[in-house]
């Protein structure tokens, strides 16, 4: 089903969610810098920036989450409270990429033996309204990953902007929920060919030529590759790329308390830290930047896709945009396909 | 859903010291709630998260055998903030726990098979809970021969130190212990473990191995077991990594596509051979 | 520390061993009366003490911190006092350039004969503390500090 | 031109073998940046560049480089890091070979993003302009009008200390603007201090890239990694941000250079300069002490003089 939404409806369409929704969007913190957040009023919502910072996994993954709280009085033993959401959600203005990334995520916190419920519970209540990218920038790479500018997989809603109004598109039974809604209009022929021409011109924008193809297979003979020496030399050991990735997802658990109460909270983790991997003795499995680059790079395209059938990157750029040393991952994974001996070979820096 | 990440509540009913560097104190933790204790049930080489409220949460291999109804033992090595606390709980008190987390030891495999357990030092945990499990009557005729060599690097630091008594004066097992340093009642082996097991060459004819110990000890037990013409196929090993959740979701304890915690704590030579060595 | 109508304030003092805690161990022993709203703890000198510890205390609930050490020329080490004093003038300005307000952390020098100076110096940061009233920046308000950053 | 006698020297200094590794720049991937190359065969010399946009302090590889003779390319503040590691005794074995050339003040990549509409695909320097380029525009920028703030207050740009020094040295600057943040706040309330603070460290996503980029920061274990004792808690609580943005700049004390690499490397553009330009502005005005400009002189936090100032104790 297709609609119509003008922009001069947005902020009332905005306001009609928020009555019975808690409403997910990017935010603009200060000017170039935005995250999803919660959104209170209309206003607040910014969708200029194409890639937040951080991505829209920070709405079913907060950076920290309270899991639960305790309370110890005398011998009783704690006393435990889950915190529960109260209301349904909406994730809004999220782009392809970030959703695809979601669905990387969710295969790791759910499953057949364990399932993370804050994820799952909020994965559930949550309906994404998707926003195509009718501009990406060079550092996008979605089509050579499985995804695409104008990819609508995992969106309950896909919006298109065209200048005045939004192309909406009612795509799963979460979305059509949206088929009576007092700001869309029934989209016309008009609407769809201006739609199908911006997406025709996004997609080609797209690089399709990052070699992601067949990296597992590649990545599995370079375990002790000579590779990995050079590769984390420029790494300063940072959590940029792996805090702002949409599909990393590796966690911390630690207790926070202050006399008789506290909390259990886990924090975003990066393979990166050298005390990610530190055990209490002193050992550390992942010693140097090399092991842990290789970790980084391994997991997503060897490790994951091993257990999940698929890579955990989605192309969105964001760690070549904000890598402090411009560590490229799209070099990287020229280096990995190359052949050895030929004339690649030697331009990873 | 069931929340995998909340802990249930056990009292620890005992608490003792194991050894002589006071290091070493094994906690027997009984249920609080009845409906827990009738789900929780376990293999040998399982292991849970222990959880003080304000202190935090650790993996520990479980100690006791699945036969022994009444209690969980867990033996904690003091070294961090977790384990401190650990130290110093008192009897009645509350203690969380996750579990049972991991694989275990591969039992079915094991089955009709003559038996080699090497431990060394602490690590011995979860091999005193697969010892024991196959010395009880129930279940003695489901592996063959079972021979433990156990080493620490003083009479002292040995564990179940009872329990090794009982052993030594059972026909249906071989146990040979050895110190780095004998003291004067000493009666067993003095010697490193894999010195130890080339002098008692255990035969590896339908032979399971399996070795728990500190790395140094396994990096030199393991080419013994191989010039003992033992199969990386049949030996195995329970690894400990950072650990964090324990249910395969925080991503630290990976090893190549494998979690330690979820898809492991033990693993068969077979099966590292072909990981990166990332532990 | 109940409702601001009833606070009062709450000041943590690191004293040195040989002079400043001698010094309020004097001001006891004299029965000099001074303000009950400090918290001692001893440290072995002036030097010892880590900006960190200061700022952990303003974190977990003091209004205020009193750093006390013995005079100039007098320290037990020779010169651990000197080097605290570097530190000590470094941070109060940092911190006051953050916006912690003048007055929040102080300093003095009680010798061991000083027990009157100490009562004083108690007394009068106790007074500034006073009329600066509850610390709320930087102030973790409870352990449930953390507001999950999703909202 | 700077560029190839930059290169000619790192060639040489690699065949002679006077050097086992050369750490610069190099062209990357994206415009307005370079990226930190590695060098190690006098072919790989040609790889090196010189421009508005080497922004990162490269004396924050030494200590991962510890081992080998390294030639360093070093901007004025690169230097001054080197010489305050110096002092603390970093370079036991191999002293890096610093390769200095005098500054000609950075372009602010963010600064420059900001002044226009669209993707910048291509920016290249010439004399004093910026020549930026996206898909639909093509603007020339007074290079002057996109300096790092921390650019604008450096006072020396040249790098003395170095062993080598490639083209000619630039004027010293005695008196530069002070940071503009930090004669902003002095004008404010302390409370109006405080929420600027509060409201930059909110952003903080602790990814510690300020941290890793910054040369001064090599202790084995950081205080915030710290667990006995925890200092502080790893969540985005706007109190522990604060507590961690306090303590990094205040370890800066009387080591900082003003290269200004925290702030640069930050995702999240939190202003990190004016913590420690005011440190900086203190252990000048306190103990006369510069970062990096007297050699043998002690970092002023680990000396004293006994006619310190003392007004501020009772």
């Amino acid at each position: 089903m297709m609609f119509n939404l003008d922009k001069k409806d947005f902020d009332h369409f905005l306001k009609d969610l928020l009555e019975t929704h808690d409403l997910f969007a990017p935010v603009q913190l200060t000017e170039g810098v935005s995250v999803f957040k919660k959104i209170d009023n209309p206003g607040e919502v910014s969708l200029s920036q194409l890639v937040p910072q951080k991505s829209a996994k920070e709405v079913f993954f907060p950076q920290s989450e309270v899991m639960f709280r305790y309370q110890i009085a005398g011998n009783q033993g704690p006393t435990v409270s889950e915190q529960k959401i109260e209301r349904e959600r909406i994730l809004l203005g999220a782009r392809p990429c970030d959703i695809e990334a979601i669905s990387i995520i969710e295969k790791v916190f759910t499953g057949e033996d364990y399932t993370d419920v804050y994820f799952a519970e909020k994965r559930k209540r949550t309906t994404i309204i998707g926003l195509g990218c009718n501009h990406p920038l060079s550092t996008c790479f979605c089509s050579s990953t499985g995804g695409g500018p104008f990819n609508r997989a995992g969106s309950d809603l896909f919006f298109t902007d065209l200048g005045d109004a939004y192309f909406v598109e009612l795509l799963t039974e979460k979305g059509m929920a949206f088929r009576v809604n007092k700001f869309f209009k029934e989209a016309d022929s008009e609407d769809l060919g201006l739609m199908k021409e911006i997406e025709d011109k996004a997609s080609q924008k797209v690089d399709r030529t990052v070699p992601v193809e067949g990296i597992e297979k590649r990545l599995d003979l370079m375990v002790e590759s000579p590779f990995w020496d050079r590769a984390h030399e420029k790494c300063i050991g940072c959590g940029v790329c792996t805090f702002l990735c949409p599909t990393c997802h590796c966690f911390d658990i630690t207790d926070e308390a202050v006399n008789q109460k506290g909390q259990r909270v886990r924090n975003w983790d990066s393979c990166l830290f050298p005390i990610y991997s530190l055990e209490t003795s002193g050992h550390n499995p992942r010693p140097t930047g090399r092991e842990r680059t290789r970790q980084r790079l391994m997991h997503k395209f060897n490790y994951y896709p091993k257990n999940f059938g698929r890579v955990a990157c989605v192309g969105c750029g964001r760690c070549i945009l904000y890598c402090p040393v411009q560590f490229d991952i799209r070099e990287a994974l020229v280096y990995a396909s190359a052949k050895r001996g030929k004339g690649r070979k030697g331009k990873f820096k | 859903m069931k929340n995998p990440y909340l802990p249930i509540p056990m009292i620890l009913k005992k608490a003792e010291i194991e050894t002589s560097d006071r290091l070493l104190r094994t906690l027997e933790l009984g249920f609080k709630n009845k409906e827990d204790e009738e789900s929780f049930r376990f293999i040998p080489g399982q292991f849970c998260e222990l959880s003080i409220l304000g202190k935090g949460e650790a993996p520990f291999g479980i100690a006791s055998s699945p036969i022994e109804k009444t209690a969980l033992k867990f033996t904690i090595n003091k070294a961090g903030v977790v384990t401190t606390a650990l130290h110093q709980i008192e009897a009645g008190s509350e203690i969380g726990i996750r579990g049972p987390l991991g694989n275990g030891y591969p039992i079915d495999f094991f089955e009709g098979k003559n038996l080699l357990v090497i431990g060394g030092g602490f690590a011995f945990t979860t091999l005193r809970s697969l010892v024991a499990y196959y010395l009880h009557p129930e279940n003695r005729t489901k592996v063959k021969q079972i021979t433990v060599v156990y080493g620490a690097r003083m009479p002292g630091l040995l564990l179940y130190k009872d329990e090794l008594l009982e052993w030594e004066k059972r026909d249906d097992i071989k146990l040979v212990t050895t110190v780095d340093w004998g003291d004067k009642d000493w009666k067993g082996k003095v010697g490193l473990v894999p010195n130890v097991l080339e002098e008692i060459a255990p035969s590896s004819e339908n032979t399971c191995a399996v070795i728990c110990g500190p790395p140094i000890m396994i990096k030199f037990t393991f080419p013994k077991l191989v010039a003992l013409r033992f199969p990386n196929e049949r030996i195995f090993t329970s690894l400990e990594k950072r650990m964090k959740c324990g249910i395969g979701k925080c991503g630290r304890c990976n090893i190549g596509h494998l979690y330690v915690c979820k898809d492991g704590p033990v693993f068969s030579y077979a099966q590292l051979e072909k990981l990166p060595k990332d532990y | 520390m109940g409702s601001e109508e009833h606070w009062e304030p709450k000041i943590l003092a690191f004293l040195c061993n040989w002079c400043s805690y001698a010094g309020a161990d004097l001001a006891g022993t004299s029965r000099v009366q001074y303000s009950p709203n400090i918290r001692v703890i001893r440290v072995p000198c002036s030097g010892r003490i880590n900006p960190l510890f200061i700022l952990k205390a303003l974190q977990g609930g003091v209004d205020g911190v009193l750093v006390s050490g013995c005079h100039p020329g007098d320290c037990h080490y020779l010169s651990g006092n000197y080097a605290g004093r570097r530190k000590s003038a470094t941070l109060k300005r940092f911190l006051e350039f953050l916006g912690i307000e003048q007055g929040r952390i102080q300093f003095s020098w009680v010798s061991a004969a000083e027990g009157v100076k100490f009562s004083q110096v108690v007394d009068e940061v106790t007074k500034d503390i006073r009329r600066l009233g509850p610390l709320k920046k930087f102030k973790k308000s409870s352990a449930f500090g953390v507001q999950s950053s999703e909202s | 031109m700077v560029q190839q006698q930059l290169r000619e020297k790192a060639k040489e200094l690699l065949s002679n073998k006077t050097v086992d590794l050369i750490i610069g720049f190099g062209e990357w991937t994206l415009p307005l940046r370079t990226t930190p190359v590695f060098i190690r065969t006098p072919e790989g010399a040609k790889s090196l560049v010189w421009n508005s946009f080497c922004e990162n302090n490269l004396t924050a590889y030494l200590h991962k480089f510890s081992r080998l003779k390294v030639g360093l390319v070093v901007k004025g503040c690169d230097a001054r890091s080197v010489t305050a590691l110096s002092l603390e005794k970093r370079f036991p074995n191999h002293p890096p070979l610093l390769i200095g050339i005098p500054c000609q003040r950075l372009v602010d990549r963010k600064k420059v993003k900001k002044a226009v509409k669209g993707e910048i695909l291509q920016a290249v320097e010439q004399g004093d302009l910026l020549l930026v380029k996206g898909e639909n525009f093509e603007v020339s920028l007074k290079r002057e009008d996109f300096l790092y703030a921390s650019c604008r207050s450096c006072a020396h740009r040249t790098p003395h200390q170095a062993h080598i020094l490639i083209g000619d040295p630039v004027e010293e600057v005695s008196l530069v603007d002070a940071h503009p943040e930090v004669s902003k706040l002095e004008g404010m309330s302390p409370e109006e201090r405080w929420s600027f603070f509060e409201k930059e460290t909110s952003r903080c996503i602790r990814c510690y890239a300020c941290r890793e980029a910054c040369p001064m920061c090599y202790c084995a274990e950081c205080f915030v990694d710290s667990s006995r004792p925890r200092w502080i808690e790893k969540s985005l609580s706007p109190s522990d941000l604060a507590f961690y943005h306090i303590v990094r700049a205040f370890h800066q004390t009387g080591r900082c250079s003003g290269c200004g690499a925290c702030e640069r490397a930050c995702p999240m553009d939190i202003r990190l300069t004016f913590l420690t330009q005011k440190l900086n502005q203190e252990v000048k005005d306190l103990y006369g002490f510069e970062t990096g400009i007297q050699p043998e002189a002690a970092p002023p936090l680990s000396t004293f003089d006994p006619e310190d100032e003392q007004e501020f104790i009772k």
